[in-house]
């Protein structure tokens, strides 16, 4: 195609970079270096994404008929529980600050580190001891409580191994934890000179944004869930009301936590976005600062907001308004992202390479699911679709559709820059238009069903219902030919693929100006910043044209 | 419903229609915002795809006026949809005076109801076209949610307390009814039918009592003297305690000087943790009845207490206003 | 980054003021002030223990002599407990206002 | 923790290092503001809807061990604060000593802690199945109760069931007290074990002499860690000592 970036076919991989530096499973295993513990972190959340992938192919088969074939209720019940376990809490919230992020901060902000390799490593410790627990969990006798871990029904009536996965999510939270530290304290004090705040990439200010909620959300999870196992195992009461608790405020913590955990993965996943669009573009990104602010403004007022997922619980009435009113604050700043991300476009160089269409994917389907979620914060109408299909269908949409496409985005952008190879092009696109549809078509039918009143949840379903579901089901095989390919092909350019050479795209980031795949220290020597961010203007080094200059007055550009 | 593809459930209760303009109204509204940022993408990729390989972009920065449009213009749609929405949920939450109370239970893995009159029913529900019902909720293990998607209403069984919830049911027929909140093994099964009939055929239907069904009014009038409450509630207001006649719906001046609806909770409240809420005038004197009551006997002394409606407000029954009488 | 050091007098003061403090909040729960207002000892005991809070932080933390960014941090912390506690609890204090 | 004050690779300067430390500490810290502002969460709304039982459950902890644990944990800060002014001031000796002042204060802290719970455990208040807050007005003897105490504490427990609403409510009530006694207090222990640890490391390393002037971002660290457990204690005493006292 026309299109495709300048490729010269005479790169060649660097001599020694942090792939071959050292060698042998120790020297991965108790690596400090961010790099290499973002590979442990691809390895664990790829397993932990394909266990939940096939627990969820498993659900949408067993959907295929109003009666549910395949599997028991109590096995249905545990395969729905098990798929969001593992996707939420060991693939979602690490994917894309502990892979990407780990790998990215230092080389964006021109560091030869994170503050604490040290406490890097051993997260990545405290996520697989977590990941062991709740493994241990699903083997022994599963768990059927929702990931919601909703009490009095997973503290006293449920049957499943729902302490190990309690424990489990309670150890991995302090991974969490010390992620998001380490990155603040990274940003805050490792930034190379002349990178100054309003020079940061967006990735960094999203990482930072996403920090702020692992650092103040994580600790509250901990406890609850902590709460939660001590009362399952001591039969104590702090929930039950049976012995005098109150299920509300079990609710209340743990949505104080899992809600803002919601843009634990869509923040990173709009960093990535906010990277990949001025890059194909070619331009700068319009309005900088908004999206810059945008995204820290997400993460302060969404902790406003938890108690939206409680209107129905009993709540009082002044309460859900006031959670209303401050949730359809936080869409103000996401609708934000969006305008300005569109608008970048106009006018750009625009290419169609693989990023560029999951980015573009990205910003449909977050769309659509950040506006469905304007839905569900109507008060009146949340009455209706509330514990619906419609939740599932919103929520899909958000973090398969909006927080995946970010993170498969990303890696495919990364990808040379990780690996310093060069994936099949036309395979990765084939991917990327599979995804969409796939995609689409799983989850687009369930808004539908979800108005009808089909509730979540559900191993079996009144016999109107089924044609949407066989839809879904479909959608779901597509969309797992989708997933299926990327990994193939990723595995494949590791060992096969193309030279990338240092700057493929080309892009403007710090991360370009060194070699592909990077030196153990990062950069040869420290660099200094003195261009300002998405700045293809002003960027000789970077080998493209500049437009005729002087620009010409009828552009009327600012 | 029969038709292979439903888009649309039926509608069958005041609330529906309310609800269904809103959904119009938000899928206007989401709708309007897809295509203009998706035919934005699709035109900018055809006008600026990319020509030469070497090609940049025009370096735009930002404009503030732009980015203020995009954030009062979506800002004020917003405040429409929360008020919007807003309203019908206010009135949702609040019943109207005079409604059909009908109890609900929920236990794993299925309801039991109980009209009025005492009569029983599992997985079904009877009520009347254009009345307005009222459901109050109760859980004996986790928390269900009673769900009505005819009705467009739903809301939470919770263990502990109770939750209630109303609607009018404006067109006869059989609708399915959920739980809505995951519950356990057989969550999905634990569903049934809502009968909406004429009020003729629903008084015909009620007074087809089976006989076993023993009306809660005199079951609870039967509690109310075997646990000794008649010894104090005296009905002319001269007991230790105060007169429980006409106090349901009624607002009752508490010792710490504040004001309380008589509701269902407040009545549930007030017989299993009586401290809680002390009448004015009155001595913290009796017992509480926490974990001694079921949760249909709690509802056979409220059904009681609220019978005692029709009965005057005696004179001396300090503290308690008449429903209406503010 | 200059490093402020806080003398012992400052410190030993502090102490002094923390026992003190401590003292106070021991004596005022064992008077029934509710009798003025009801939850006055609540009140008092946690107003003390703040402010006990606060000294701790401000000079043996050397919060005081610290960074904008570290007084920041302190502040998120403890304004972030706040959002959870005023909100949740507002919830239950408003159920009562339900009923008309 | 860094071993020595020597500069590590991917750091450009001691100062980068130190401040980097320090940020780190500070945030560590705001996490555990959030973390047992949890259990501060559960405790306020159980406590709102029980503050009777509350109330009385409150007052069979003995605030006089409390109040002492309270002066002792002060004290252990004062001590604390004063080894970092030493190794400020470069007084390599006082370091230590301070140092070991704070690790004794500290664990006679957990002591006390000790103490009190095994009253916990020879009362029978710990949740449980032996739990019964009745235990001590039907045994008098094993718990030390007689005369004028004894009957008033049964009348006061008397009172009390008959205002919650018989025996069983008052145990499983209660017990939500004791269980976040033993929650918060437990916690708050075991940031006490933790602390001590890191002083028992502190103090080995300083009497090497490796706290100077110049370096010294250890003992400030873990000094800001031992201070902010103080915090959490210096809320607890009141909220399940003090304030069902009068």
């Amino acid at each position: 195609m026309s299109t495709t970036p300048p490729k010269s076919p005479g790169h060649q991989m660097p001599e020694e970079h942090y792939l071959n530096a050292t060698y042998g499973i120790r020297s991965w295993l108790l690596t400090t270096d961010h790099k290499r513990i973002a590979w442990l972190y691809l390895m664990g959340v790829t397993f932990f994404f394909s266990v939940g992938g096939i627990f969820a192919g498993m659900i949408r088969v067993h959907l295929l008929t109003p009666t549910g074939f395949l599997v028991t209720p109590e096995t249905y019940n545990k395969l729905f529980t098990m798929h969001g376990v593992a996707m939420v809490f060991f693939f979602l919230i690490p994917s894309i600050p502990a892979v990407l992020g780990n790998f990215l901060l230092p080389l964006m902000i021109g560091a030869k580190d994170v503050a604490f390799p040290k406490l890097n490593l051993l997260s990545w410790y405290v996520y697989i001891t977590g990941g062991c627990f709740v493994l241990y969990s699903f083997a022994t006798g599963g768990l059927d409580t929702g990931w919601t871990f909703y009490t009095p029904l997973s503290s006293v009536y449920s049957n499943s191994a729902v302490a190990p996965a309690v424990i489990g999510i309670f150890i991995n939270g302090f991974s969490s934890i010390l992620t998001g530290l380490n990155f603040v304290v990274t940003i805050h004090t490792m930034r190379a000179p002349g990178m100054t705040w309003f020079r940061l990439p967006l990735f960094v200010w999203a990482q930072y944004a996403t920090s702020i909620i692992f650092i103040l959300g994580t600790p509250v999870i901990a406890i609850t869930l902590l709460l939660a196992g001590l009362e399952r195992i001591f039969h104590l009461g702090f929930f039950n009301p049976a012995l005098g608790g109150d299920p509300i405020l079990f609710q209340h913590l743990f949505w104080f936590y899992s809600h803002p955990a919601v843009y634990i993965m869509i923040l990173p996943a709009m960093g990535v976005v906010s990277e990949i669009i001025p890059t194909f573009a070619r331009k700068p990104i319009f309005g900088y600062t908004f999206i810059a602010a945008s995204s820290i403004a997400i993460a302060v007022i969404g902790f406003f907001v938890w108690a939206h997922h409680m209107f129905l619980t009993g709540e009082s009435t002044y309460a859900a308004l006031a959670f209303s009113l401050l949730s359809y604050l936080v869409a103000i700043p996401s609708a934000v992202k969006v305008f300005n991300w569109t608008a970048t476009l106009y006018k750009g160089s625009i290419s169609y390479d693989t990023p560029m269409l999951y980015a573009l994917g990205f910003i449909g389907l977050f769309l659509i699911g950040g506006l469905t979620g304007l839905f569900l914060a109507c008060l009146g109408l949340d009455i209706h679709i509330h514990d619906t299909y419609f939740v599932i269908a919103h929520f899909h949409y958000i973090m398969v559709g909006g927080a995946i496409m970010g993170y498969l985005g990303g890696l495919h952008f990364w990808w040379p820059k990780i690996t310093g190879k060069l994936y099949p092009e036309f395979l990765a696109r084939v991917a990327a238009v599979t995804l969409f549809i796939g995609f689409n078509l799983t989850f687009g039918p369930q808004f539908i069903l979800g108005f009808l009143g089909m509730p979540r949840r559900y191993h079996n379903y009144p016999p109107e219902f089924q044609v949407l579901n066989v839809l879904s089901t479909a959608g779901a095989s597509i969309l797992a030919i989708g997933y299926l390919l990327p990994i193939a092909y990723f595995t494949w350019s590791v060992r096969y693929g193309r030279a990338a050479g240092p700057n493929p795209w080309p892009a403007t980031g710090l991360e370009w100006t060194t070699a592909s795949p990077p030196p153990t220290e990062n950069f040869d020597v420290t660099p200094v910043v003195d261009w300002e961010p998405y700045d293809y203007k002003n960027r000789p080094d970077l080998g493209l044209a500049a437009p005729v200059a002087p620009l010409a007055p009828a552009h009327g550009d600012d | 419903m029969q038709s292979q593809l439903p888009i649309y459930p039926e509608q069958a209760s005041n609330f529906a229609p309310q609800v269904d303009s809103l959904m119009t109204f938000l899928i206007l509204a989401s709708a309007f915002f897809t295509i203009a940022i998706t035919a934005a993408i699709i035109f900018c990729f055809l006008k600026y795809h990319r020509k030469g390989t070497n090609d940049i972009g025009a370096p735009i920065h930002g404009d503030m006026r732009l980015e203020l449009t995009w954030i009062i213009v979506p800002f004020i749609l917003a405040m429409g949809m929360f008020g919007w929405g807003a309203v019908v949920y206010v009135d949702y939450r609040h019943a109207p005076q005079d409604t059909l109370d009908i109890y609900m239970v929920g236990k794993q893995w299925m309801w039991k109801g109980q009209q009025p009159n005492g009569r029983r029913e599992i997985n079904e529900l009877h009520v009347p076209v254009g009345r307005d019902i009222k459901l109050i909720l109760a859980s004996e293990d986790v928390i269900h949610d009673f769900f009505v998607p005819a009705f467009r209403v739903k809301m939470d069984v919770v263990p502990g307390h109770y939750n209630t919830m109303w609607f009018r049911p404006t067109r006869t027929g059989r609708y399915h009814f959920f739980c809505s909140q995951y519950c356990g093994t057989n969550h999905a099964v634990m569903g049934g039918w809502v009968t909406v009939m004429e009020p003729s055929d629903y008084a015909a239907w009620l007074s087809g009592s089976t006989g076993e069904d023993v009306n809660p009014v005199i079951a609870g009038e039967k509690l109310f003297a075997e646990k000794a409450c008649s010894t104090c509630h005296l009905s002319n207001g001269t007991g230790r305690a105060p007169s429980l006649n006409g106090v349901y719906g009624g607002s009752v001046h508490l010792a710490d000087g504040s004001n309380v609806t008589a509701d269902d909770a407040y009545i549930r409240e007030s017989i299993l943790v009586p401290s809680a809420k002390i009448v004015a005038g009155y001595q913290p004197l009796m017992p509480a009845f926490q974990g001694q009551l079921t949760e249909e006997q709690i509802m056979s002394l409220a059904a009681y207490i609220k019978s005692l409606q029709s009965q005057p407000v005696p004179a001396t029954g300090a503290g308690v206003t008449a429903p209406g009488k503010k | 980054m200059s490093e402020h050091i806080v003398s012992p007098k400052i410190y030993i003061l502090i102490f002094a003021a923390l026992m003190i403090l401590t003292f106070t909040t021991v004596y005022a729960a064992t008077v029934d002030l509710n009798q003025y207002y009801a939850g006055l000892n609540v009140i008092v005991a946690l107003v003390v223990a703040t402010c006990k809070a606060i000294l701790v932080i401000l000079f043996f933390m050397h919060a005081y002599y610290s960074s904008k960014r570290t007084q920041l941090i302190i502040i998120s912390g403890f304004f972030w407990l706040a959002i959870m506690l005023s909100l949740t609890l507002g919830d239950y204090a408003s159920r009562s206002w339900d009923a008309h | 923790m860094h071993r020595t004050g020597e500069l590590y690779g991917h750091y450009q300067t001691l100062g980068q290092q130190k401040e980097s430390a320090t940020l780190g500490m500070w945030i560590f810290l705001a996490t555990e503001i959030l973390f047992f502002g949890g259990l501060f969460m559960t405790y306020t709304v159980n406590r709102h809807t029980y503050p009777d039982v509350f109330a009385f459950s409150s007052r069979t902890i003995d605030l006089k061990w409390g109040a002492i644990n309270t002066v002792v944990l002060i004290g252990s800060s004062l001590t604390m604060a004063m080894s970092v002014w030493s190794a400020q001031v470069g007084k390599k000796k006082l370091v230590t000593t301070f140092l070991i002042l704070t690790l004794i204060l500290g664990s006679v802290f957990l002591g006390i802690k000790g103490v009190e719970y095994h009253a916990k455990y020879v009362e029978h208040h710990i949740p449980g199945s032996n739990y019964d807050l009745y235990y001590c007005t039907s045994n008098p003897d094993a718990c030390g109760l007689n005369g004028k105490a004894l009957e008033d504490e049964k009348r006061e427990l008397a009172d009390l069931t008959e205002k919650v609403g018989g025996p069983v409510a008052v145990n499983s009530h209660s017990q939500l007290f004791f269980s976040l006694y033993f929650g918060m207090t437990g916690l708050h222990a075991l940031h006490m074990i933790v602390g001590a640890g890191l002083l028992l490391w502190l103090i080995i390393e300083s009497m090497k002499g490796r706290f100077t002037p110049q370096y010294n971002t250890p003992v400030e660290n873990i000094g800001l860690y031992w201070h902010f457990v103080d915090i959490v204690w210096i809320y607890l005493f009141p909220l399940l000592y003090l304030i069902d006292r009068h």
